[in-house]
């Protein structure tokens, strides 16, 4: 059914009664030409292209809870594409692009709100970073606007100009960086790929991977034994376990990311704010939440739950910057789990053995990756050829040092 | 929270630095490309029982090896790095022209 | 409106408060709730979504409708429960999320929309045209949602935050709090027992009661006395207990000044973090409402409320009540209403089978249908056996039975399990380790059963800790079983509120599962039901309830969605305290600060530390006036710069330049006493970790120098390699850095200086001791400018002293301070690199140092650093640049082959440092270009769009000054 | 070169509230100590012992203070021959004392510092931090001593003041 005002219209008229299910309840089938493990927004979105791009429908996508469980529903929404690495910047350029259609390509709002990002930097070293920065995403095709201190005075005039503890220099903003609302790209995507022929099957785990002879065959699931050439491991937060089963080591460990939300607020912050030198970014949802995070807990976990410490950091990293959401209560915290790579840059590859591919590593990252994500994907799953823009996400890259390290902090999963 | 240091007794978590799994205390050889993966990227990364390297940075400066859970944030025991045995033996150390 | 003779307020009290700008009077123990329900207010807020007026529902944090704005003088404190918020003299507040007024709200339009407002609709709509989301929908969508305002002012106010210890914890001051509080007292161990209310005792003080014979409230006060006079109890009023975090660690938040008028020092708020051997969690139970047609009405209540309002604050909130009920524990309510004398109406019990003993029409076997009234309920239709009817009422109670406050338990990931018995969620043991609960919140229900289970559990946690004790006998209570008849929503026409303060509907979630979301966690984003200021307390239960009927599951297969902390929300500025202004990160402060600041220096951050960015003198007006004449001082004469921020590492031992050799990638074990040396360190990972010099002071004595920026990283990873790789080898080290103060003295005038000072002769690179007015002081000869340098070390607390004697003396020789402009300018004309060329991308190889890798060696990082990719001519290598023309140049910019297109595909490299070289009369830079050592003379396009820049640059060595070091060697 | 003039690290006068006093002390010398392996410190410090982790031992007025793994801070005179068998460094310039005696001692630096302060009683002493500061916190008689960071101590002693002053007016609330 396509979505529409008139739609609502119409539908309200009669309660609503019209609406159909967003997507169906299928039962496994024997075999699929290809299977994608997750059901998260990686996942959805590589079946939806692999759909619509590569005109394979009969794929399946398991999900071993319900779809967008994952880290698509458990983030802090920003969409940007202001990376300095050649590697990453064409990626995420394509996948802003990507954003910027996704609301005509799936015919669903996900509400991509193009309100800006500001990176804020507190020194000169810092503001000779984010000209670099900056130049690198104009060099790249995608915007980049350099704000003195008054120039951030004039968008977020409620910063502490005057006592914070690392002055504000200026920043560097990304216009057409901004929000989406997160749980709508998955059900957006999810409704695409089923529209498509994709199987989305829910509450089906997958607990082993079949090869034979080098070769992937298929999946054990609790649902059964499914039967594909190809398979794609998307389960960001959980890849170490399922790359197992195929007997792979990952450059991944998995950490936890917490994340907070006020109660509800008349508009008060227009766009994305982050304050590097305390690690806190902050927006505002539609509703009128406060949406803000920080760093990792740093420490190994898939306990979807934070601790103390990085709480009060990131608060007193709030306070510092902008004292004015003092009064504002969180309502709500949350942990997710972060696949952490060595250079804090994804991977997308194929993998020593046939047919089983990687799609991992996305950090604290990938929800703006999303689009482009999937769009990879779906190529190297449908062509066995990386994608140009996805060239540099190589699965071997550490081992022989080719590294996408952004922050420049090494070989240490938990400081990207 | 709370990790319970050898010298220093039971102290929160925020005294603490992580760096990784104990695969870090494990020097490659030059030449060895297998061994500068194992030690610095590939993990096994368990959901559940891990050993992982900590500092205690704010107390004593010790190298911890901290036993523990990454399920459950449970953690089963704690040793000073300099007392657990085979690093060493491991750690082919060519340093040291002295 | 106000009974006499019941409450626990003070009558003789009277406090005034303004709501709305209008005047009322409670008394000193009243909520805002309580006050204003005495003066018969009866909408207090505007709902969510369809803004429908909204009354006063509940008598606890867990409200949902009666959230207000406090306002201060040039501040206010949205979403406050009016329920929590106690009034003292002056308060002012503010209904919120209306406008123009409360009365009459515009956007009480979107409740005649609510057809075409259902759940989800905006993800079906506003997709066309594309620019329109930014521009026309999103703001409107933005400025209608929302419930209260910030000011947008700095919060200027004071918030603390603290440790707490003790062997238990008890949580909630409730009959089994209480019981295990006194437990816990009695055997001897800490005991914390916080309460979110400003008084202890809970439910007992709500329900009135009787224990032992008498009043609850006077057993209440005893077992008070008791705990308050033994010195092992710490009681925590108006303290919430918000997050259970791991190893015993409890947050909780405490209102410490709000009940009062601001005060100067008075924290409003205190963020504890409390660490707890074992905890009783006994933090009761929520009453639940029942769904049905226009069931938000004010005057719309709970059930249970009511009689809180009556034995609490002596209030009652209607003057014709109705009860609707499933449960025999709303029977309390009517009880407590008639015996204050205030006119119960009916009671409507949806079990065929409930008593009809009390002295009022009693309605079995019926349901509440509908509500009249407008600004508040006038009516309610009621659905029997004979019928339907409708009773006069302006109050109703509902009770659709009671839920176990399971949230702590569930912080750790636990899921609560589905006790059919009780039509409830209970907790399930060990979720949280060392966590108990006990009474309401474990599923036991009567005062009795309360008292005793506090008792059991306090027992039970008292074992872990290791003291053995028999449980105190409970006295003697209500003890009635709790019958209960599930019944979720009345079904029928019109729209049944589940989440009245998201403004969800029984529609809502039906639609939800119609459309396939239905899992749990679907319907809940879908609908976003249990996402508002309650965070679903008031109505999670009832909706998974619906949503298992729409999809013809039980309750138990559907499941719950997850609770997370915190259990109620907490300020920002509490949990933030102490962060404001500078108090983010510690300040440190050089010895020269003060002398630096007499002379005007701009102080700027260098990580933690403040450092001079430049010394004005006479006529200047900008900083690269002060700059250029810093730079030729130097260059020309003498200038005196701190550098007391470098890291200084003391390192002794049989076996100190063997450990050196292993952490640096040159050989130190050949460095003579006396010299000093260039180092160079590599991370584990093979990039460049840090650089610095260190000298040899003893045959086992060395002394480190780090970059300020990586004082504290150096110190870690030594640390680290020496107990990781050669906890055997006898090297010992310790940070001397705050120990000494260091000062360079540069220039070709230097060496005069120091002859002023003290005699001593040294060779560039050596080292050596002195004295200076018996001042043990050490002189370094090195240089981070290129000029014959000195850096002059004393303890610091001659640091001061020494930097202004140094200054007086350098400025009689023609020269003078410096700052960090002109060190700057001063290292790259040398092509020195700090930490904008060694970013943590770069190795070795790409500055040029991979001959500074002894071969003859292995050292840390020396495996990895042999990787294909950290070297080669794809890399980027350090380059000098000269821009044509003298023109400006900028860093940050990016490096282009002349004559290709300014795309990423093309870009060539970036500039890391540039400085304006007064003695070259023209820009210098620092720059990474691909392959760059090759290309040394070559041009290349220096690009920065952000500043304008567009010029081409030859390509140099990035030694621009004394290429030979001539001048360093003196 | 005449005699240069020696600063403290703070000069300020006491603050307090009740008989709660914050001060600047003098620590006097200060030298770090790292007994070198396998050799025999326990005959050079007598009377003083090497301390075990956490525990001040003393004598008169020299204090051997332990400040981390294998390391210990001496209050005093260095014995002679102490440098032999272990590596000594100066600190005497490295750090800022502050103490802080009292009723309410503990209350106010609870609010500061991540232990059990009750625990902690004279003859004992961590490594811990003061908020975001790394210090060296020793009970003694009534109190404690607070030592930090010399370039720190400005920030330390802002903030213990600042708590000092939110529990006096909680207590007069």
């Amino acid at each position: 059914m396509r979505y529409s005002g008139l739609k609502v219209i119409t539908q309200g008229l009669f309660g609503n009664k019209g609406w159909g299910p967003a997507w169906r309840n299928p039962a496994p089938k024997p075999e699929y030409d290809a299977i994608i493990i997750g059901g998260g927004g990686h996942g959805l979105a590589t079946a939806f292209y692999l759909a619509k791009n590569h005109g394979l429908t009969n794929i399946a996508v398991l999900e071993k809870g319900h779809i967008g469980s994952g880290n698509i529903g458990r983030n802090t929404t920003i969409v940007r594409a202001n990376y300095v690495l050649p590697g990453n910047s064409e990626f995420y350029s394509h996948s802003l692009k990507l954003w910027e259609q996704m609301e005509t390509e799936l015919n669903y709002n996900v509400m991509h709100s193009q309100r800006g990002v500001i990176n804020l930097f507190h020194s000169d070293g810092q503001r000779d970073a984010a000209v670099r920065r900056g130049n690198a995403m104009i060099n790249q095709g995608d915007d980049a606007e350099l704000l003195d201190r008054e120039g951030v005075r004039a968008l977020v005039p409620y910063l502490d100009f005057e006592q914070t503890r690392f002055p504000i220099y200026g920043g560097l903003h990304h216009k057409r960086g901004g929000t989406a609302r997160h749980d709508a790209v998955a059900w957006g995507y999810a409704r695409g790929a089923d529209m498509r022929g994709v199987d989305l099957i829910q509450n089906c785990e997958v607990t082993g991977i079949d090869i034979e002879g080098g070769r992937v065959v298929g999946v054990q699931t609790t649902r059964g034994a499914i039967r594909a050439r190809k398979v794609g491991m998307v389960v960001a937060g959980r890849s170490g376990q399922v790359a197992a089963m195929a007997g792979m080591r990952l450059p991944i460990e998995s950490h936890v990311l917490q994340a907070f939300v006020t109660e509800g607020l008349k508009p008060i912050i227009d766009q994305v704010v982050t304050f590097g030198m305390g690690h806190f970014y902050i927006s505002q949802s539609d509703k009128g939440g406060l949406v803000f995070g920080g760093d990792i807990d740093f420490y190994a976990s898939y306990a979807s739950r934070g601790n103390l410490p990085m709480v009060e950091h990131v608060m007193e990293a709030g306070m510092t910057l902008m004292p004015m959401i003092g009064r504002a209560k969180v309502l709500r915290s949350w942990g997710g789990i972060m696949d952490m790579t060595p250079d804090g840059s994804p991977i997308i590859d194929k993998t020593p053995v046939e047919g089983l591919f990687v799609d991992a590593g996305w950090n604290y990252g990938g929800f703006k990756a999303v689009p482009a994500s999937g769009w990879c994907m779906a190529h190297l799953m449908a062509t066995g050829e990386t994608h140009a823009v996805a060239s540099k996400f190589r699965l071997d890259r550490f081992r022989t040092g080719h590294l996408l390290d952004e922050e420049g902090t090494g070989s240490q999963h938990n400081l990207h | 929270m709370r990790i319970t240091c050898p010298l220093c007794g039971p102290r929160d978590r925020r005294e603490f630095y992580y760096y990784g799994s104990e695969d870090y205390l494990t020097q490659p050889e030059v030449g060895d490309l297998d061994a500068v993966d194992a030690q610095l990227h590939l993990r096994d990364n368990v959901a559940g029982r891990v050993r992982d390297v900590w500092y205690h940075e704010a107390g004593c400066a010790s190298w911890l090896v901290v036993t523990r859970d990454t399920v459950s944030h449970a953690v089963e025991k704690v040793e000073l790095v300099a007392n657990v045995k085979g690093i060493l033996a491991k750690t082919k150390l060519k340093g040291g022209a002295a | 409106m106000r009974i006499d003779g019941k409450g626990l307020v003070d009558r003789s009290a009277p406090v005034r408060f303004t709501f709305d700008g209008v005047a009322y009077e409670g008394f000193r123990g009243d909520t805002v709730a309580s006050a204003l329900l005495a003066n018969g207010v009866r909408v207090v807020g505007r709902s969510f979504k369809y803004h429908r007026p909204r009354g006063v529902l509940t008598a606890g944090s867990e409200e949902p409708n009666a959230l207000v704005e406090v306002i201060e003088v040039g501040q206010q404190t949205p979403n406050v429960r009016a329920t929590v918020q106690e009034i003292f003299p002056g308060l002012e507040v503010k209904s919120q999320n209306r406008w123009p007024s409360l009365k009459y709200d515009v956007m009480a339009v979107n409740d005649m929309l609510s057809p075409f407002l259902s759940a989800g609709f905006y993800y079906k709509t506003f997709m066309w045209p594309r620019k329109f989301w930014e521009r026309v929908y999103e703001p409107i969508i933005r400025r209608a949602a929302g419930l209260g305002s910030l000011s947008g002012r700095h919060d200027e106010a004071d918030y603390e935050k603290a440790f707490a210890f003790c062997d238990l914890l008890v949580i909630g001051a409730g009959p089994a709090g209480l019981m295990a509080a006194v437990q816990g007292a009695r055997a001897g161990v800490d005991v914390i027992l916080a309460d979110e209310n400003p008084v202890m005792g809970g439910r007992l003080l709500a329900d009135g009661g009787e224990i032992d014979g008498r009043p609850a409230s006077v057993w209440v006060a005893e077992v008070l006395a008791e705990l308050e006079a033994a010195p092992n109890v710490r009681l925590m009023v108006r303290t919430s207990v918000t997050g259970a975090y791991d190893g015993g660690t409890f947050s909780a938040l405490e209102r410490v000044g709000l009940h009062v008028a601001a005060r100067a020092n008075l924290p409003r708020e205190c963020f504890w973090r409390i660490v707890a051997g074992q905890t009783v969690l006994a933090a009761g139970a929520l009453e639940r409402s029942i769904a049905f047609a226009d069931n938000d009405r004010p005057g719309v209540m709970m059930a249970s409320s009511l009689r809180a309002y009556v034995n609490r604050y002596g209030v009652s909130p209607g003057k014709r009540v109705t009860i609707f009920a499933n449960n025999d524990d709303a029977r309390l309510s009517a009880r407590a209403l008639m015996a204050a004398g205030v006119d119960v109406a009916a009671i409507v019990d949806t079990r065929a089978d409930a008593s009809t003993l009390e002295d009022c029409p009693v309605y079995a076997g019926a349901e509440v249908v509908g509500t009249k009234g407008r600004h508040g309920l006038s009516a309610i239709t009621v659905r029997h056996r004979g019928g339907e009817m409708q009773i006069e009422t302006d109050c109703l109670g509902v009770s659709g039975g009671w839920n176990p406050l399971v949230h702590l338990t569930c912080h750790m990931n636990g899921r609560p399990v589905w006790d059919a018995d009780l039509a409830a969620f209970v907790p399930v043991a060990g979720a949280v380790p060392g966590l108990h609960a006990a009474g309401a919140c474990a599923g036991v229900f009567s005062t009795q059963g309360c008292l005793a289970d506090g008792a059991r559990v306090a027992v039970l946690a008292l074992g872990v800790l290791g003291r053995a004790v028999r449980a105190v006998d409970a006295p003697v209570a209500e003890d009635a079983p709790y019958a209960v008849l599930p019944l979720w929503e009345v079904k029928g026409k019109g729209r049944a509120w589940l989440d009245f303060a998201n403004d969800v509907t029984t529609k809502d979630v039906r639609l939800a599962a119609q459309e396939n979301f239905a899992s749990v966690e679907h319907m809940k984003r879908y609908t976003t039901q249990g996402m508002a200021p309650d965070q679903g307390k008031n109505s999670n239960v009832g909706a998974l309830a619906v949503l298992a009927d729409a999809t013809g599951r039980s309750i138990a297969q559907t499941g719950t969605t997850t609770y997370r902390a915190p259990f109620s929300p907490v300020s920002i500025a509490a949990m933030g305290a102490g962060g404001r202004g500078a108090g983010f990160a510690p300040q440190r402060f050089m010895t020269s600060h003060g002398a630096s600041v007499d002379r005007r220096a701009p102080m700027v951050e260098a990580g933690l530390w403040y450092r001079p960015s430049y010394f004005p003198k006479g006529a200047e007006t900008t900083w690269r006036e002060a700059c250029d004449r810093e730079v030729v001082m130097v260059r020309e004469a003498v200038g005196v710069c701190d550098v007391s921020t470098l890291g200084k590492i003391d390192i002794q031992g049989a076996d100190a330049a063997r450990f050196l050799d292993l952490v640096y990638t040159n050989v130190f074990s050949t460095l003579p006493v006396g010299r000093v040396r260039y180092g160079l360190m590599l991370r584990a990972d093979g990039h460049v970790l840090d650089d610095g010099t260190t000298a040899r002071l003893g045959e086992n004595h060395y002394l480190m120098t780090t970059t300020t920026a990586a004082a504290g990283l150096v110190m870690r990873h030594l640390d680290f390699v020496q107990q990781a790789y050669c906890g055997d080898w006898d090297v010992r080290f310790v940070s001397v850095t705050e120990n000494w103060a260091q000062f360079a003295v540069a220039g070709p005038r230097a060496r005069a200086l120091l002859a002023s000072l003290v005699s001593v002769d040294l060779p560039f690179m050596g080292c050596s001791r002195v004295e200076f007015g018996g001042v043990g002081a050490r002189v370094f000869r090195i240089s981070f400018s290129g000029e014959e340098g000195y850096e002059i070390a004393v303890p610091s607390r001659y640091g001061e002293a020494l930097f202004r004697d140094l200054v007086a003396r350098a400025e009689t020789l023609g020269g003078g301070p410096y700052g960090m402009e002109a060190l700057n300018v001063l290292r790259i004309e040398k092509g020195f690199i700090t930490h904008a060329e060694i970013d943590g991308r770069t190795t070795a190889f790409d500055i040029g140092l991979a001959g500074m890798i002894s071969a003859r060696k292995d050292c840390i990082g020396k495996a990895a650093a042999g990787r294909s990719g950290l070297t080669g001519a794809a890399r980027l290598q350090m380059v000098g640049l000269r821009p044509v023309m003298q023109a400006a140049i900028t860093a940050g910019a990016h490096l282009f082959t002349p004559g290709d297109e300014v795309r990423r595909e093309n870009d060539q490299g970036y500039v890391t440092s540039v400085g304006y070289s007064p003695m070259m009369e023209g820009y210098l830079g620092l720059a990474f270009l691909r392959d760059g050592r090759a290309r040394i003379g070559e041009m290349v396009r220096l690009v920065d769009h952000l500043r304008d820049i567009d010029v081409l640059c030859e390509v140099c060595d990035p030694v621009f000054h004394d290429k030979e070091g001539v001048k360093l060697r003196g | 070169m005449g005699n240069l003039i020696a600063k403290r690290p703070l000069g300020v006068d006491p603050v307090g509230h009740g008989d709660l006093v914050l001060a600047e002390v003098d620590l006097g010398r200060v030298t770090s100590v790292a007994p070198f392996a396998g050799a025999d410190v326990a005959r050079v410090l007598k009377p003083l012992v090497f301390p075990a982790p956490g525990v001040v031992s003393s004598k008169g007025d020299a204090r051997l203070v332990w400040t981390g793994r294998g390391q210990a801070f001496l209050f005093g005179a260095v014995p002679e021959g102490l440098g032999a068998v272990a590596a000594l460094s100066d600190q005497s310039d490295g750090w800022a004392g502050l103490s802080l005696t009292g009723t309410g001692a503990v209350d106010v630096l609870a609010r500061l510092v991540p232990l059990d302060l009750r625990a902690l009683v004279p003859g004992q002493c961590a490594r811990t931090t003061l908020g975001h500061m790394p210090l060296i916190l020793i009970a003694v008689f009534g109190g404690f001593e607070v030592l930090v960071f010399r370039s720190m101590a400005r920030s330390a002693w802002h903030e213990v003041e600042q708590a000092l002053r939110m529990w006096g007016a909680r207590a007069q609330c």
